[in-house]
């Protein structure tokens, strides 16, 4: 066991925590956070699991991680220009949801 | 491996975890803020430690740099700061409820947790069993027909050649989501945020130069290593933001015939050089084997350039109606 | 030789980051705290940067390592500036303790 | 070499880490992003040491990055969230 199979315990550590926010945080914002993270936690534990503490990383997960990165920074973008739309119409509505 | 990698990555991966948790329970929004652009900093030493320095270069241009940027941006369009006083004050939590909409039904966390926690724990099994078996991975497959497709890098290959359908898609979902955040019509901003202070104007023009430079020195990096279209989007997308920021004149960015030619630029490219082998009677997105060197390097650049216009764009979170400097919105 | 120069160097720039850090977690207010941070910190990477440029293979190796400290310190110069002249639009009255 | 390079990596992760009870604490808003820029110019270094003793030069691309764009946040933050 090398200290290399730390990351994909804590990318399933942050997952769950992610998972955890998105459900129960009542405030937009924290959500989108939340659903970062757990992109994140899910890119952890792909790459962690591919890595070699020697060297030499699979590059396909790799090239899907890529992926991913740059389409959660789209989502993201497109839930924050909702919420910021949300905010003008109903400015409570942001704060909390049920 | 040694005590130093154990110290290293034990904070690292310790800092992660109190950073994920500290973002979400975070009593304000600005503070879970500041804590995920500090996760994302860690996340992307994380790449860098894990021998991905493809990510490493994304990571820290988008989830260090563009992330934090749009949340923060997203703050101050909801105006929210002002539940908190003015900004000198400490910080006054959000009540949770502020509107006395009906509380969540009793044991509803409770139950949540359960099973997020069944998820985790059902993850990590998997996990510690995959590490377990140690599976080769596809890595090998990739080197082997690397000298089919031309291209030498490994994470170049994998994207433009053998899963060209991901970045196909993925220049597809960046141009979805501009196009949808142009939908939701004309931002106004609370108070025009205009007035740019001279160091930030000098620190633009500075920076912005700097910025292309890397940007370049990236996507020629791309085709033998680390460094690709993705990574000098990126910087370009920041470089964007920085311009915006400073100089108010980019919200008309939108408007202009050339900025909306270079958002489809990639998408354009990718997808004529797509369906170009079906003329010849092969499947889609086949490329000639050995010639993709050739193209690699056009492609590239056009997705680099909307890369670039689509964060921008995105940053901007839709067409802006610019205020004259002096005027106060109502 | 060039390494143990090197090393002394970024042991140096550790130092300079300690320092920082302190000045973060005890000055009295957010003035003196951003100023502590920007200097310390600006000048713990330049060190850093100049020991890991000596142990460069080539010139080229060793000018990019030197620009990320031009660029670093061009950024955190600014960028505390910025963070003042706020602070101070707002109000933020300076000299006081403002925290424990 | 590795080892040394990686115990002084993990002490300035440490140093940046115990940072973070500046964001905790605040009591301002700049309090809190000032942190983020010491995270900032510390794991630049970070990756500098990282590059000479793991021997991966490509670190250095990744730390130009970081040290560039240090700034984008902060300059967002004063022009859009501030007050």
């Amino acid at each position: 066991m090398t200290s290399f199979a730390l990351y994909p315990l804590a990318g399933v550590v942050v997952l769950t925590i992610g998972l955890w926010g998105l459900v129960t945080r009542p405030h937009l914002l924290t959500k989108v956070l939340a659903f970062n993270l757990t992109a994140t936690g899910a890119s952890l534990v792909l790459v962690g699991l591919a890595a070699r503490p020697e060297g030499g990383t699979d590059p396909v997960p790799q090239a899907m991680v890529l992926t991913g990165i740059v389409v959660a920074v789209s989502a993201t973008a497109l839930a924050l220009a909702l919420i910021a739309r949300l905010s003008r119409v109903d400015p409570g509505a942001v704060e909390s949801s049920d | 491996m040694s005590w130093a990698a154990w110290w290293f990555d034990g904070v690292l991966v310790g800092s992660l975890i109190v950073l994920a948790w500290g973002s979400v329970m975070a009593r304000d929004p600005f503070t879970g803020i500041v804590r995920y652009v500090i996760f994302g900093l860690l996340a992307a030493l994380t790449w860098a430690r894990l021998w991905a320095p493809d990510l490493a270069l994304a990571e820290a241009a988008i989830g260090a740099g563009l992330t934090g940027a749009l949340l923060l941006s997203t703050l101050g369009r909801m105006g929210l700061s002002r539940s908190s006083g003015h900004a000198g004050e400490a910080l006054v939590p959000v009540p949770p409820r502020l509107t006395g909409r009906k509380p969540l039904p009793l044991g509803f966390p409770e139950l949540v947790l359960t099973l997020a926690l069944a998820a985790g724990v059902a993850i990590g099994a998997a996990v510690m069993h995959l590490g377990a078996a140690r599976s080769p991975g596809l890595g090998t497959a990739v080197v082997a027909l690397l000298p089919q497709s031309g291209i030498e890098s490994e994470v170049a290959a994998v994207l433009l050649d053998f899963r060209a359908y991901d970045t196909l898609l993925e220049m597809a979902v960046l141009l979805t989501a501009v196009l949808a955040i142009w939908c939701l019509g004309v931002i106004r901003f609370r108070r025009s945020p205009w007035r740019v202070d001279p160091v930030l104007a000098s620190l633009a023009r500075a920076l912005v130069p700097f910025l292309l430079l890397i940007a370049a020195w990236l996507l020629q990096a791309g085709l033998h290593g680390p460094g690709g279209a993705f990574q000098a989007g990126a910087i370009l997308g920041a470089a964007g933001v920085l311009w915006t920021l400073a100089d108010r004149r980019a919200l008309r960015l939108g408007e202009r015939r050339s900025a909306r030619v270079g958002l489809v630029l990639g998408l354009g490219t990718f997808a004529i050089g797509a369906f170009l082998p079906t003329l010849v009677g092969r499947p889609l997105l086949t490329w000639a084997p050995g010639s993709a060197p050739a193209w690699a390097w056009g492609i590239e650049l056009a997705i680099a350039v909307s890369v670039g216009l689509s964060l921008t764009a995105l940053f901007m979170g839709g067409l802006a109606e610019v205020p004259h400097i002096d005027e106060e919105e109502p | 030789m060039v390494t143990w120069v090197a090393a002394a160097l970024i042991a140096a720039g550790g130092a300079f980051f300690t320092a920082g850090l302190v000045g973060l977690l005890r000055f009295p207010d957010v003035y003196a705290r951003i100023h502590a941070v920007t200097k310390a910190d600006t000048l713990g990477l330049g060190l850093v940067a100049l020991g890991v440029a000596l142990v460069q293979p080539s010139p080229v190796h060793s000018a990019r390592v030197l620009l990320v400290w031009i660029l670093a310190a061009l950024a955190s110069g600014a960028a505390g500036h910025l963070l003042c002249r706020a602070a101070w639009l707002e109000e933020v009255e300076a000299g006081k303790r403002d925290t424990s | 070499m590795p080892n040394l390079a990686l115990a002084f990596a993990a002490f300035v992760l440490t140093t940046a880490a115990l940072g973070l009870v500046r964001v905790a604490r605040g009591p301002t808003r700049a309090d809190r992003m000032m942190a983020a820029q010491l995270f900032g110019s510390a794991l630049a270094s970070v990756l500098l040491v990282l590059s000479w003793g793991l021997d991966q030069p490509t670190l250095i691309d990744v730390a130009l990055v970081f040290a560039a764009l240090a700034p984008v946040t902060i300059v967002a933050f004063v022009q859009r969230a501030w007050w």
